[in-house]
């Protein structure tokens, strides 16, 4: 990444972060993704995160999906662990909780390829400042 | 205190003086410096300390107090397997305490001790963190959560070979 | 790549499971639901599902109709027919289940609008989970330097704290201290050398906010020293973090790499000659280095023992230099008031307490986890609604928040307005967050026993009535437990007790009887139970415990005299069986293996 | 200067900016009580660490009580210092205190100056509650060659972590653990004897209660007393008759040279001699021996080391043996008095009254723990029999007095025995602060110079500041001399002479402050610098008493060299009266 010197090369640094992100928000459009983010604070990782997390990097890739999988901080969700967030192009992000294995497979079967909800879904009870 | 004399190898003391060194002997980094030795031996024996002491010119009287003062420092090594149970208070209410008797029970060691095969170590520490999953314990790196007086046995199973 | 589907589904039924609605028969919604459907043959065409808790506990049980964006409350089993029948094949909103402003008497029903009742606002926490807090970009995306940068180039010091003090932001790791005359403080103190602290020895047990923000979001404490240096006139940033918080010092060192690879820590920021850096002093486990001058003497290399204050690290801190010193949630709350302005904050939150709070919840409670809310949320809201209620469907006893210095507050507190001044006037505090539900099941005198036994070990040691007064509590608690107190020694459990908040050298031991006092003000009859009765009402104290044999209930089976591990059990096969009390050792392993529900303990 | 204004019990005062309440309070004539805070104004010494909390008063205003000794004054500040509310804190305070505190005040040796006992007199603790369920904090015992420790007692008052840290440097105390078992103590709870420890007992003169006490020699003197087969004689040292009689109840400052000569033979010493005759024999040795290497220093020979640096401190020898072994060339190798004396006694005195040196038992009377530690030094035996056999301190003596039934104060004065009770008054001035190295002028300028020195008080080479400098006109040739008190003082010094960065020709240095008058075997002071200064000045008087005041004046000492030694720095002398030092430096163990 460049040095910055001033703050419109932050901006611009930002711009170029939020365009890309966009791009791949977009439905149907060729740059679309999916955007996973798996909570891997240390509560996360303690009740099994990065185990989805590596799930969740080789199935997408061996299922031909094509996903950007993001590690994060934790949500706070303590309860209900390991939770993950999936965003489909154009759609408002779903959190699901706790996720293994069977879970994780579920989501991209069912929410992934179909859009179809499956159990776990925590809906998000916060507002956030933007 | 430790009742255990240690030799110093001489790459050891090497290793000690490289991280002294690190920190530029400056007296107000001892508590860096010496969660680098401890990562570098496991523990920091009295001989560590003096090694250390003489480093950064911090009397070795001085280094003691601060390592009986921190709960992380230790002088005396750990097990093979190291095994912490979390006392938070979303442990104790959730029944860690019951949980830490059983492994007091099952190895016969009370909190801060060794087993005698140098395999097993017993600690309780205040808040991993993971109160969801409370009660929580620590076996090295690993965390099991949710663990009930029952589960003790099996846990301890994993390790014995 | 494989097209992505369309939504299998016409429609979606979201049933709130968690804890809270659950109790209320949510399952029983859900069975309906599904029952409905197969019965018109729908069950295809709508999914019903079952989601974690909405955050709506006090509306529950919630139903929420996608993609419609309706949310139903309060919702029964016997909604269930109505609610396939009207709204999803007739598509018309049943207004009786929608939400009634009870101001306005409008009906809100769509979750865009049902946000408002969404009690957590994060503002501390904008960053966790979103982004990626090793990609500084991400961080960037999500406005991190931001302020950074308008501060630099566009504000006077002066102009930066005058506008902290008009957030009326206070301090978030214990005594809420006002962060702007903080910065003051330490900008008016002239010095060659001065140095901005963030502390995150978290210490309390149950608490774990610092550590999500510094795992989650730690750009967002980086940017924040970096302005706090530009302010008060310091190039030195220190993060005083716990050694126990691998995860967190890892991502904490990539962050600050980063920063300083594109300019953002280091000299001359933005190009506005402005010098900063930042480096990492660990912690090694001392509780009472969370005090600000023990944890400047632990960050110079000594035993992290308190000093009296004055003088202020303001004024003498970390080498004798002035030394400004704020907690890692203090400093998450700088850069969205610098960019979204002090009235903005301050428009959040109480009179005297401005902005949100982080709480970790922990303890009997269903939805145990991390939450920000602002300030004035009543304790009820966050333990019923956020919080999910009490696990098991049991009663609510007592709410410990400010971890080992806080006290214990009671359902008469429930509707308490959470802020600095209330939770002290409370007889608790704010302390840096954790908030610690007990049930009926916990015994009152247990838990100031159990905290009494944190403070007596993380007591430095320094000045005599924290290191032997919180011993001899601890002990009065323990012969209270083990039923030898006396009326008398509650007396002397509140003298010392006042003595030892009168005269403790730091914060830690000032406050270490907090829960001893709060206790006794709140649960006395719990007490009394112990010292007159000889009775442990929650029956957690073993000493006062006796198992009996309900005589008519037991068939003498005799496995409960099998399992004893003393041979404390008596009597004759298809005899009713007897316990010695003299040998019993309350194991409970009898009552484990009654199947007649013929062993109880009183 | 800025001034507060402000009322404490009712009474209005106002101080200079920066003084705490408790100093405040007695200017006002109220003396709040404290256990853990001292201050020797006068030399340099604070221990403040605000743990007691006994100091706590009551503050208008104020959330919680204010440790009077580390509160500052302030405009408009309403104090109180006796309130309901601070007695019953206060009385609460000292009963968690004395609940972790053994109770066997009859049997302990500090049982009557014992600050702690006095307190508990003070605020009539009369039952401590909850003593039957209350746990003790216990520590193994530890005794060393000067220096008992039983921390039992020890009630985390910091002092003798201040002294042992930032007044002598030694860094042999820190304290260690945390909350209930904190204690202070050497490193790795070890015995003093294996730590840096230098016995110089600063430690032992501050402890407020019996927890650091020195190791008890009278019994063995007693035993020796008795014993038929022995004759049993005593030295005392020239600071011991400045400070003995504050042990039964004179002012500080007075001297009771004569009545404690008195006392000595009351308690069967055969005879009784002074260290102040050996003080003037170690000038004649040292002396000797400065102008010996300064002569060939000025000529240009290079192995002649300047400066030199005294050796009568056995504190200081230590001290040097364990941080500066590379120095050990420098200081002077002559004995201290007390085992100059101790060599010559079971060499020459002992043939002279014709008796072996093993019937011959020698006591010295010292203000100082170190000497214990001396006198039991390997090289100071000739076949296992020490030159000096016992060494008590000026409490020792002064505990034995009273046992013996002694009245002290009604003793009629008695003069020393000759020849080693003869003595100058340079040897007298020996207890003070760069009273040696004054001694040593006195002589080495009339040998030099060969001229009658006219004044002989050098007022430039006294007082109480830390670390003092002088230069002294040798006809014509500037000597430098440095002085230090307190081994934080000298570490300063001597770090300049490593650095090879010193100025000086010859440096005086005494491990206590003060000197041996302020010395760890001295009457406690508890904190009162007065009672140093008031010691000092006693012995200058005493000095200016005698009409000899410079060693080689001294006939005795003339006739022990023509009889006995020969010159100074004969071969006979230096076989008996001068030693060599050791590399006492901790070294750790490396496996190759």
């Amino acid at each position: 990444m460049k040095q910055i010197r001033t703050l419109a090369d932050l901006i611009k640094i930002k711009d170029e972060y939020l365009s890309k992100s966009k791009e791949s928000e977009k439905k149907d459009a060729p740059g679309g993704k999916v955007r996973i983010r798996v909570h891997m604070g240390t509560s996360g990782i303690a009740s099994g995160a990065r185990a989805i997390h590596d799930f969740l990097t080789i199935e997408l890739e061996k299922r031909n999906i094509d996903a950007i999988v993001i590690k994060t901080g934790d949500m706070g969700y303590c309860f209900a662990e390991p939770t993950i967030e999936v965003t489909l192009p154009g759609e408002e992000p779903v959190i699901f909780g706790n996720v293994d294995k069977l879970r994780a497979d579920e989501i991209i079967e069912k929410f992934i390829k179909n859009g179809e909800y499956v159990e776990g879904i925590l809906p998000v009870n916060y507002q956030i400042i933007n | 205190m430790s009742s255990i004399k240690i030799e110093l190898r001489e790459e050891d003391v090497k290793r000690i003086k490289e991280i002294c060194a690190s920190f530029r002997n400056d007296p107000q980094e001892l508590i860096n410096v010496l969660h680098r030795c401890q990562e570098h031996f496991g523990y920091l024996p009295a001989e560590v300390q003096e090694v250390v002491s003489e480093e950064l010119t911090v009397p070795v009287a001085k280094i003691y107090g601060v390592i009986t003062f921190y709960s992380f420092f230790t002088m005396t090594p750990k097990g093979k397997h190291p095994i912490s149970i979390c006392m938070g208070t979303a442990c104790y209410v959730r029944g860690a305490e019951k949980v830490l008797d059983e492994f007091k029970r099952e190895l016969g060691l009370q909190v801060g001790q060794t087993t005698k095969d140098g395999k097993f170590s017993l600690s309780s520490l205040r808040c991993v963190g993971a109160c969801g999953l409370a009660p929580v314990v620590l076996v090295g790196d690993k965390t099991y959560g949710r663990v009930a007086p029952d589960d003790v046995k099996n846990i301890l199973k994993e390790y014995e070979q | 790549m494989e097209e992505i589907k369309m939504v299998k589904y016409r429609k979606q039924i979201l049933v709130c499971s968690g804890a809270g609605c659950d109790s209320r028969h949510s399952e029983e919604i859900l069975d309906n639901l599904k029952l409905e459907l197969e019965a018109l043959a729908l069950e295809n065409d709508i999914q019903v599902i079952k989601t974690g808790c909405f955050g709506l506990c006090g509306l529950g049980p919630v139903v929420k109709i996608m993609p419609d964006d309706i949310i139903y409350t309060k919702v029964t089993p016997e909604d269930a027919v109505e609610i396939i029948s009207e709204h999803i094949v007739k598509g018309k909103k049943i207004e009786r289940l929608v939400y009634k402003d009870p101001l306005t008497q409008k009906l809100v029903s769509a979750s865009s609008e049902m946000a408002s009742f969404k009690k957590q606002l994060r503002i501390v926490l904008r960053n966790c989970g979103i982004i990626d807090p090793e990609s500084i970009g991400e961080a960037i995306a999500r406005d991190a330097y931001l302020a950074l940068g308008k501060v630099l180039k566009e504000m006077k010091p002066v102009d930066v704290i005058k506008l902290i003090q008009d957030s009326g932001l206070r301090g978030r790791g214990g005594a809420g201290f006002p962060t702007g005359l903080k910065w003051k403080l330490a900008f008016e103190n002239k010095s060659d050398e001065k140095y901005v602290v963030c502390n995150a020895d978290e210490g309390d047990p149950g608490a774990f906010m610092d550590r999500s923000v510094l795992e989650g979001d730690p750009h967002s404490v980086l940017e924040a020293m970096a302005i706090c240096g530009y302010c008060i006139g310091s190039s030195r940033g220190l993060i005083y973090i716990r050694a126990e918080y691998p995860l967190a010092v890892a991502r904490l060192i990539t962050a600050i790499k980063q920063a300083r690879d594109i300019g953002l820590l280091g000299n001359d920021i933005f190009g506005s000659g402005f010098n900063f850096d930042i480096e990492i002093k660990y912690g090694a486990g001392a509780f009472v280095c969370g005090e600000e001058t023990a944890l400047i003497h632990s960050m110079e290399g000594l035993r992290g023992e308190p000093t009296v204050k004055p003088p202020f690290p303001v004024e003498s801190g970390f080498r004798g230099k002035p030394t400004n010193v704020n907690n890692v949630e203090t400093f998450a709350c700088i850069s969205p008031i610098i960019l979204k302005g002090a009235s903005w904050f301050s428009s959040i939150g109480t009179e005297k307490s401005k902005g949100t709070k982080v709480f970790a919840l922990a303890g009997k409670i269903n939805n145990v986890g991390l939450i920000e809310v602002p300030m004035g949320t009543t304790l009820r809201e966050v333990i019923f609604e956020i919080g999910g209620g009490i696990q098991y469907g049991k009663k609510f006893k007592a709410v410990q928040t400010g971890g080992p210095s806080g006290g214990c507050l009671t359902e008469k507190h429930l509707d308490t307005p959470i802020d600095f001044d209330n939770l002290v006037a409370a007889g608790s505090m704010m302390g840096s967050g954790g908030m610690i539900v007990m049930d009926e099941d916990d015994c009152m005198v247990s838990i100031s026993k159990y905290y009494l036994d944190f403070t007596m070990d993380e007591s430095c040691g320094k000045c005599s009535p924290c290191r032997i007064g919180n011993t001899r509590l601890h002990e009065l608690l323990e012969h209270i437990c083990k039923g030898n107190g006396t009326m008398a020694d509650l007396d002397r459990l509140r003298n010392m007790s006042l003595v030892i908040k009168d005269t403790a050298l730091c914060g830690l031991g000032q406050s270490s009887p907090n829960p001893v006092l709060s206790t006794l003000e709140n649960f006395m009859d719990e007490y009394v139970a112990h010292v007159v009765d000889k009775k442990c009402p929650a029956g957690k104290c073993r000493d006062l415990m006796q198992y009996f044999i309900i005589s008519d209930n037991c068939v003498g089976c005799t496995a409960c005299a099998r399992v004893c591990p003393v041979n404390a059990i008596t009597g004759e096969r298809k005899e009713p069986h007897l316990i010695n009390p003299s040998i019993c050792i309350k194991c409970g392993a009898c009552i484990e293996k009654c199947k007649f529900d013929a062993i109880i303990i009183k | 200067m800025e001034t507060m204004k402000l009322t404490i019990d009712n009474k209005i005062i106002e101080v200079p900016k920066g003084t705490t309440l408790f100093k405040a309070a007695r200017e006002l004539g109220i003396e709040i009580p404290t256990l853990c805070y001292m201050e020797l104004h006068d030399l340099n010494i604070e221990n403040k660490p605000a743990g007691c909390r006994i100091c706590v008063v009551e503050v208008q205003g104020r959330r919680n009580l204010a440790p009077s000794c580390a509160t500052n004054c302030e405009n408009g500040m309403v104090v109180k210092t006796h309130s309901t509310r601070v007695l019953n804190a206060r009385r609460t305070v000292m009963e968690f205190i004395l609940s972790d505190h053994p109770k066997e005040c009859l049997i302990c040796p500090k049982s009557g100056s014992c600050d702690l006992q006095n307190m508990a007199i003070r605020l009539g603790i009369r039952e401590i509650p909850g003593t039957e369920i209350a746990k003790m904090s216990t520590y193994r015992k530890d005794t060393s060659p000067s220096i008992i420790r039983d921390l039992d007692k020890c009630i985390m008052c910091r002092r003798c972590e201040t002294m042992c840290n930032d007044v002598q440097t030694v860094g042999a105390l820190s304290a260690i653990n945390r909350g209930f078992m904190a204690v202070v103590s050497p490193a790795f709870e070890q015995n003093l004897e294996h730590s840096t420890c230098t016995y110089c007992g600063q430690c032992v003169a501050v402890c407020p209660t019996g927890a650091l006490t020195e190791v008890d020699h009278t019994p063995d003197i007693l035993r020796a007393l008795a014993d038929p087969t022995k004759t049993v004689i005593v030295q005392t040292a020239p600071a011991v008759r400045a400070a003995l009689g504050e042990e039964f109840g004179m002012e500080p400052g007075t001297l009771v040279t004569g009545k404690m000569v008195a006392a000595l033979r009351v308690l069967g010493f055969k005879y009784v001699f002074d260290t102040d005759f050996a003080a003037d024999l170690t000038i004649m040795e040292e002396g000797s021996e400065f102008l010996d290497r300064l002569s060939r220093h000025l000529k240009g020979d290079e192995s002649a080391k300047l400066p030199i640096l005294t050796s009568c401190c056995p504190g200081w020898v230590n001290f040097f043996e364990s941080y500066f072994p590379d120095l050990k060339d420098i200081p002077s190798t002559a004995k201290s008095p007390q085992q100059m004396f101790g060599a010559i006694a079971k060499t020459y005195f002992a043939e002279k009254i014709g008796i072996g040196r093993k019937d011959l038992v020698v006591v010295s009377i010292m203000p100082c723990l170190a000497k214990k530690y001396e006198c039991q030094r390997e090289e100071f035996s000739t076949d296992g029999n020490r030159d000096v056999d016992y060494s008590i301190s000026t409490r020792e003596l002064a505990a034995f007095i009273k046992q013996a039934n002694i009245d002290l104060n009604n003793l009629e004065s008695e003069e020393f025995d000759s020849p080693m009770g003869e003595s100058t008054g340079a040897g007298v001035i020996f207890g003070n602060t760069g009273g040696v190295i004054e001694a040593a002028v006195r002589t080495a300028y009339e040998l030099n110079t060969g001229k009658k020195l006219e004044k002989v008080d050098f007022m430039e080479l006294r007082g109480l500041e830390g670390v003092r400098e002088a230069t002294i006109d040798f006809n014509g040739t500037p000597i430098r001399i440095g002085i230090a008190h307190g081994l934080g003082n000298a570490r300063k010094l001597l770090n300049d002479v490593r650095a090879g960065k010193s100025k000086f020709h010859a440096i005086e240095i005494m491990a206590c402050p003060g000197g041996c008058i302020g010395g760890g075997g001295q009457p406690l002071h508890h904190g009162n610098s007065d009672i140093i200064k008031a010691r000092a000045a006693a012995i200058y008087r005493e000095d200016k008493k005698k009409i000899l005041r410079k060693s080689h004046e001294n006939p005795f000492i003339i006739k022990l060299y023509k009889e006995f030694l020969g010159k100074p720095n004969s071969e006979k002398a230096h076989h008996l009266l001068h030693t060599h030092y050791f590399d006492k430096k901790k070294k750790f163990i490396v496996k190759q």
